[in-house]
């Protein structure tokens, strides 16, 4: 883990604890055997392994355990949850650890992050979410302008995608609302 | 045969990408004489992105559809994973008095919660009336992926064996498909990485092709958009990356069906896949 | 006027820590007949006990009152200790302060107080209905009878044989010898395991001591410690074993092959069969539902026609063949039993991850000792179960059903590290162009010599030991692709595997928990059998004169197993030494005064313990037959007219109990 | 929950499984309330229903009686026995007018220390809900003894 610096371990960490609650998963249960790592799809791809994730929470790695970019590769898939040895919902600890993250405003990957927020705009815009739209936001927001612009005849020539916004307005106000209303009452 | 009806949500993916899954699902709902009424003004779930950013967020959006199919007093239905997941999810949460309060509070109505919530994969599989098959599909040789969000996790949302689920096989092997066993049924597509990270579904993506052509497929049967999204639109740059020619159709199970049943590859927008199966299908006499 | 001593024991700050004694024993001092309060820092120290004793000889106690840990620890010791100063043993209480209280209330000194001070109390108030009692003499039947025919089972049975006594032997199976039997060479000093067990297997048949039956199994058990009555089962065979001479002419010319579970299903047997060729005894059996004959017999009834066969019974030179001979039930007297009934390894068929036990080429560990072994399936040759091709990559994966709380066994198997270490150094004996992977999660090689051998593999024969749990295996072009993480690296890892190893671990046997019921023994949750005490009563049962050796309560490898055997033997001739022995006088009584004759009590008792009895008017009444009872009390609960009691728990005395625990 | 009421149970534990449980609790410090009174018996089985009804008679708050599995008697069959008059009893409290919650039987092995410290509190935090008893049983019956 950042491979350059020496760790300081703090046994039973406040951010363990966190971890512990906000995921209602027992940190101190992984034996660290790895089953984890093994068959995650994002864990080639990440900075640290989810393995590691385990250990850096149990060793009160706060800022690391935050900052890196597995909790954003990781995609809910819940194949290490499935055969954690230990029974230990893995998938729902790095979403604890995304959540945790977000509200410190931090995001190893910012494309990610910023696709899950492109996603919710599109759904508050439209009610619904507008794939294609989406698509086009995304390039342009994340600079990636030419991202998967290479799909874009072939899916809209089979009509995959729909040019227009398929909008309803029932629906729009609804998903306004919700999003407000949650976020004003998220925490309480 | 008693009638059933149930809530029916198709989520945003259905109604764009993936036209044809709600398409063909309707139809062979309709021919089983299985009702879906389609929930008014329905809205998006939230997916993967509202839980990331807001807790509550996550279950209020899936509650609001929830809560939808509790008015209409019936049975909620979906066809895509992750619709179903998250659904599922945040009645798994709401079970906590205290959460569902919260919720209630949020979509500013009571939700009740106590409603059933199932994938139309579910309702056919377990569907034991006939099948009303015109045209048995002989001679097709498929494999099933079923990918991440029916089988996992285990209390929430699963309803088949998590690494080795037999739901599709079964009802595909029932319109005459040989079903091949193969180690991908359940390994993870990448999902949405396709957008930011595309690298990742290429790998994961490859792996699993490489997989259903060993198996010797002709082609995958799925029952998720993003698992059909993924395998099959980037199919072209991959084999084109790993120098590999799979050259193999994702085709929606409610398809396979539908053409079993009579209805023509036309209608069930078979042609709207970018690895065309109609020359497949038309080889094998199916189409 | 009783005289009642009470001594309060501190347990050094286990019970002095958290309960305040000088309260106690303010608080007990006044209790009416209690003429003397004494503490201790240890009463269980030979200065404890040798106060106790001076206090009853100089006060002349009637009555002893020990306020320490559990009566399941020092009851015992505490009885003799009374009994050494003239006391009877049976005018003891002990208050459980430590156990029950002190070490459990910890937080709340207060209230750890309190309930020591209500604890000692309602020891007072039922020792005060305390009669003296005494153990009558039995004596004991000097055979002891062996269940599994295992390492554990051959040698405790060999060593209380040699030592004089008559041994019976009881396996289920058709030929004694066990897992050990199975296995190709033993580390760590790579012996061939059937060149060091054969030996014992011929001594125990031949010894004068000994009687093996084999294809048997016990049926119910009764009596108690020196008189046990054990019905067993002899499985008929079809083969008369006196007549026949283990020539082989039938297994040789049976015409039918079925999958040998000798050879975890890797070859075959016929069958009529003897499991391996060392077998003991040496006499086939005929697995009946298969047989030819049998099937014929079964067409005819339905009227149609199948050849009969029969060639055994035809080639047979000594008309061995018995196709009537039935099932025997054979009831024995035994003093001792001892329990050998080994494990089973786990089926890793219940891992849908790696394939479900459905992908050819991946084994349990069990099958590739057959397929090492110069005398399995392949006779020593490796070949591997899809295509008979010699695997160049081998994978092993560790603790497959141990260390797994999904898999519902938490445990460590403790010798499965070590089979592959051996394992892989001997494929490389083979064939040095294979090349052993093994993942592993911890090491486990704490025995003589096992670190220098796992090191060994390591260092000598180049076995590469990766730190991770496979994830996944999936099939690939005859290959077997293994997702696995590299946790020293922290990076995922692949290797595509021509053979996979699964490292099953110890898992109880099949029939252990009906057996363990049958014995009226514990087991635990994963169905192991219970010592009397983990560390110091490893080799016994809580019940008296049932004995456990070897795997049956948990998971050991070679050398510990006949250790255990040894020390079972031990434990047997310990209690043979005795020429008759005192049996636990806390049995029921029936007031014949008040006994109306209803017999509800002999209807509950589990032990037929209550005989009928003519009374002088000529009524039948209950009588305890006070050799049988075992003191549970059913009787008691059971009799509407409080007519029957138990000693050591009347009912007045529990009242008491009662009485003082609710003040 | 009334802060000042502190219940009193009594449990008959049997001695080779329950009472050895308990005994676990204790040998790995397993804390629990310290409401519970244990009286050692020799067998689930051994429990007349007249030593329960002593027991509310004296002002118990409830009762524990506690035995080996069903299957792991050592006395073969002890705890079904118990079972089987725990079941009359019950529908007896509720004429008597004791809740039926402050009479609980339960199978606690030699292994299950935590269990048993479990079962307690969960009693102890049952028992407290309910609050003092309400019925007219706390008054001198005559138990026949001997
Ligand atoms: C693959 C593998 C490799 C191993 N390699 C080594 C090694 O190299 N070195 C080493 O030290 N250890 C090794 N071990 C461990 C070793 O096998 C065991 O320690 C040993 O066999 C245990 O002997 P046992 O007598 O306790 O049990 P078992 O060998 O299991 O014997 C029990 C016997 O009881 C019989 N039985 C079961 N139930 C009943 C019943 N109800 N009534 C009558 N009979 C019954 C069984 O049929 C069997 O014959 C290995 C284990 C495995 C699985
Ligand atoms: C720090 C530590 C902690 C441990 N904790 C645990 C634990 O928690 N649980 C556990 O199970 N095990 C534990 N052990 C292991 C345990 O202590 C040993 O297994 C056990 O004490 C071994 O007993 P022993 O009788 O073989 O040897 P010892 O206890 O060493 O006894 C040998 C005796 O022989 C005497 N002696 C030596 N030479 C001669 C001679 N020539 N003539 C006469 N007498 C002689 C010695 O003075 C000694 O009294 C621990 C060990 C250590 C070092
Ligand atoms: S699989 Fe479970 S125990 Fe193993 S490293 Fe991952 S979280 Fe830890
Ligand atoms: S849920 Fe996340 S961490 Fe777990 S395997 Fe899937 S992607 Fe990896
Ligand atoms: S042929 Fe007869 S004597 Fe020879 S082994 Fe078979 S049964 Fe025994
Ligand atoms: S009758 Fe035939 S099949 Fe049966 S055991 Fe004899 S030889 Fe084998
Ligand atoms: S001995 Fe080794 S392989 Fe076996 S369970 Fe223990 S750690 Fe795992
Ligand atoms: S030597 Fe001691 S500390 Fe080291 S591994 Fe062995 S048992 Fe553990
Ligand atoms: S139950 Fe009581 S009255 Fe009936 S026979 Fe037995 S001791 Fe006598
Ligand atoms: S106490 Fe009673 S029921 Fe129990 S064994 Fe003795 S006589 Fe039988």
């Amino acid at each position: 883990m950042g491979g350059n610096s020496t760790v300081t371990p703090v046994a039973q960490s406040k951010f363990l604890s966190e971890v512990e609650r906000e995921s209602g998963q027992r940190i101190m249960d992984c034996y660290q055997c790895g089953k984890c790592t093994a068959g995650c799809p994002s864990a080639a791809s990440a900075d640290v392994t989810p393995r590691q994730v385990m250990r850096g929470i149990q060793l009160g790695l706060a800022e690391e355990m935050l900052d890196n970019s597995m909790i954003w590769l990781c995609v809910s898939c819940q194949i290490c949850t499935a055969r954690c040895p230990c029974e230990i919902d893995i998938a729902k600890v790095m979403e604890s650890l995304r959540l945790m993250a977000t509200r410190q405003g931090r995001a190893k990957e910012r494309d990610i992050a910023l696709f899950h927020r492109l996603f919710l705009k599109s759904a508050e815009a439209g009610g619904r979410v507008w794939e294609l739209g989406l698509g086009g936001f995304y390039n342009m927001s994340s600079g990636h302008l030419l991202a998967n612009v290479g799909l874009l005849p072939s899916m809209l020539a089979k009509g995959k995608l729909e040019v227009l916004p398929h909008h309803n307005k029932k629906a729009k106000a609804a998903v306004k609302r919700i999003i407000e209303r949650a976020s004003l009452l998220e925490g309480k | 045969m008693t009638h059933q009806a149930y809530a029916y949500y198709p989520g945003c993916s259905l109604s764009s990408t993936a036209r044809e899954y709600d398409v063909s699902t309707r139809k062979v709902f309709e021919a089983l004489g299985l009702e879906l009424r389609e929930l008014e003004d329905w809205s998006c779930c939230g997916a993967s992105a509202a839980k990331g950013i807001n807790h509550l967020l996550g279950l209020a959006l899936p509650g609001r559809v929830i809560q939808q199919a509790e008015e209409a007093n019936l049975p909620l239905t979906t066809p895509c994973p992750e619709c179903y997941s998250r659904l599922r999810f945040a009645a798994y949460e709401m079970k906590d008095e205290a959460t569902r309060k919260q919720v209630s509070q949020v979509l500013e109505t009571e939700i009740k919660n106590t409603g059933a919530i199932e994938p139309t994969l579910k309702i056919i599989w377990q569907y034991d009336g006939d099948l009303r098959i015109k045209k048995p599909l002989t001679g097709l040789k498929a494999v099933a992926y079923y990918g991440c969000l029916f089988v996992r996790p285990k209390d929430v949302a699963a309803f088949d064996d998590q690494e080795d689920p037999r739901s599709m096989d079964d009802i595909v092997t029932r319109l005459g498909v040989e079903m091949l066993d193969w180690g991908f049924k359940t390994e993870c597509c990448g999902a949405y990485l396709s957008v930011p990270k595309p690298e990742i579904v290429y790998r994961l993506v490859y792996r699993i092709l490489k997989g259903a052509k060993q198996a010797g497929a002709d082609c995958v049967v799925v029952a998720c958009p993003l698992c059909q999204a993924n395998l099959d639109t980037r199919q072209k740059a991959i084999e084109e990356r790993y120098r590999v020619h799979f050259d193999l159709p994702i085709i929606y199970f409610t398809q396979l069906m539908g053409l079993a049943m009579g209805f023509s590859a036309q209608e069930l927008l078979l042609d709207k896949h970018l690895t065309d199966p109609l020359p497949l299908l038309r080889g094998k006499g199916l189409a | 006027m009783a005289r009642i001593g009470i001594f309060l024991c501190h347990c050094g700050t286990n019970i002095a820590g958290v309960v305040n004694i000088s309260q106690v024993r303010e608080a007990v001092k006044d209790i009416p007949q209690v003429v003397l309060v004494e503490e201790s820092k240890y009463m269980c120290s030979e200065m404890g006990q040798g106060g106790i004793r001076e206090a009853i000889e100089k006060n002349k106690l009637d009555r002893v009152i020990i306020s320490a840990c559990s009566p399941r620890m020092h009851e015992n010791t505490f009885r003799k200790t009374v009994a050494d100063a003239g006391l009877n043993p049976y005018l003891l209480e002990i208050a459980n302060v430590r156990e029950q209280d002190s070490w459990v209330h910890a937080d709340d000194k207060e209230a750890a107080t309190e309930k020591a001070i209500a604890l000692t109390r309602t020891a007072v108030a039922k020792a005060l209905l305390n009669q003296p009692l005494t153990p009558k003499r039995v004596g004991l039947t000097k055979r002891a009878l062996v269940i599994g025919g295992g390492i554990a089972g051959i040698q405790a049975a060999l060593d209380i044989a040699n030592a004089g006594h008559p041994v019976v032997l009881v396996e289920r199976e058709p030929t004694i010898g066990g897992r050990m039997a199975q296995l190709d060479k033993t580390f760590p000093t790579l012996d061939c395991s059937s060149c060091i067990l054969t030996p014992r297997m011929v001594e125990a048949n031949q010894h004068p001591n000994i009687t093996i039956f084999t294809y048997s199994e016990v049926m119910s058990v009764s009596g108690f410690v020196g008189n046990f009555k054990v019905q067993i089962r002899q499985k008929a065979r079809h083969v008369d074993s006196v007549k026949c001479t283990g020539c082989g002419i039938c297994w040789q010319k049976c015409p039918d092959l079925v999958p040998s579970e000798f050879d975890t299903g890797l070859g075959g047997r016929k069958i009529i069969y003897v499991p391996f060729a060392q077998a003991i005894p040496n006499v086939p059996v005929i697995d009946m539902p298969n047989c030819r004959y049998v099937k014929h017999l079964e067409a005819a009834k339905e009227g149609k026609k199948l050849p009969p066969c029969r060639i055994c019974e035809k080639l047979c030179p000594t008309g061995a063949i018995d196709w009537e001979q039935e099932d025997q039930v054979l009831t024995e007297d035994f003093g001792a039993i001892v329990v050998a009934t080994g494990f089973k390894p786990f089926d890793y068929g219940r891992y849908t991850e790696f394939g479900a036990g459905k992908y050819p080429d991946v084994i349990g560990l069990l099958q590739l000792e057959r397929l090492l072994s110069a005398s399995g399936p392949t006779n020593g040759e490796l070949k591997r179960p899809s295509d008979g091709a010699h695997p160049k990559t081998v994978v092993f994966l560790s603790c497959i059903g141990s260390r797994d709380e999904r898999m519902g066994k938490p445990y460590c198997s403790k010798v499965c590290c070590m089979v592959m270490a051996k394992q892989a150094i001997l494929l490389k004996d083979h064939d040095p162009e294979i090349q052993p992977y093994v993942f592993y999660i911890d090491v486990r090689a704490g025995g003589k010599d096992y670190e220098e051998f796992y090191q060994r593999s390591q260092r000598e024969q180049g076995v590469l030991w990766l730190r991770g749990r496979v994830s996944k295996l999936y099939q690939d072009n005859g290959k077997v692709i293994v997702m696995g993480e590299d946790s020293l690296m922290g990076r995922p890892v692949e290797i595509a595997a021509d053979l996979v190893v699964m490292a099953t671990g110890m898992e109880a046997n099949d029939g252990a928990v009906d057996l363990a019921q049958t014995l009226h023994i514990s087991y635990d949750t994963h169905g192991f059998m219970v010592e009397a005490h983990p560390k110091l009563r490893p080799l016994e049962t809580n019940t008296d004169g049932i004995f456990l050796a070897g795997t049956v309560s948990g998971p050991r490898d070679i050398p510990e197993t006949v250790a255990q055997g040894s020390g079972v033997a031990a434990k047997v001739l310990g209690l043979f030494s005795k020429d008759e022995l005192a049996t636990d006088p806390t049995v029921a009584y029936v007031d014949a005064m008040r006994c109306t004759g209803c017999f509800l009590c002999a209807e509950v008792c589990p032990y037929g313990a209550i005989d009928k009895e003519p009374s002088r008017d000529g009524r039948l009444l209950a009588k305890v037959n006070e050799s049988l009872c075992k003191g549970c009390g059913l009787c008691v609960a059971g009799c509407r007219g409080n007519c029957i009691n138990l000693r050591g728990f009347t009912n007045q005395q529990v009242i008491e109990e009662i009485m003082a625990l609710c003040r | 929950m009334s802060l000042d009421y502190e219940p009193r149970i009594i449990g008959f534990l049997c001695n080779w499984c329950a009472f050895a449980g308990a005994d676990l609790a204790g040998t790995t410090r397993t804390g629990y309330p310290s409401n519970i009174r244990i009286i050692r018996v020799p067998c689930s089985g051994r429990v007349d229903p007249l030593l329960i009804l002593k027991a509310y008679q004296q002002g118990a708050d409830a009762v524990l009686i506690a035995g080996c599995h069903p299957g792991d008697c050592h006395y073969v069959q002890g705890n079904y026995f118990a079972r089987r008059r725990f079941a009359l009893l019950r529908q007896f409290l509720d004429y008597l007018g004791i809740e039926k919650e402050r009479l609980r039987l339960e199978w606690v092995s030699a292994s299950e220390g935590r269990k048993f410290a479990r079962l307690v509190k969960e009693m102890t935090e049952e028992v407290s809900r309910l609050g003092p008893r309400k019925d007219t049983v706390r008054r001198p019956v005559k138990v026949a003894t001997e």
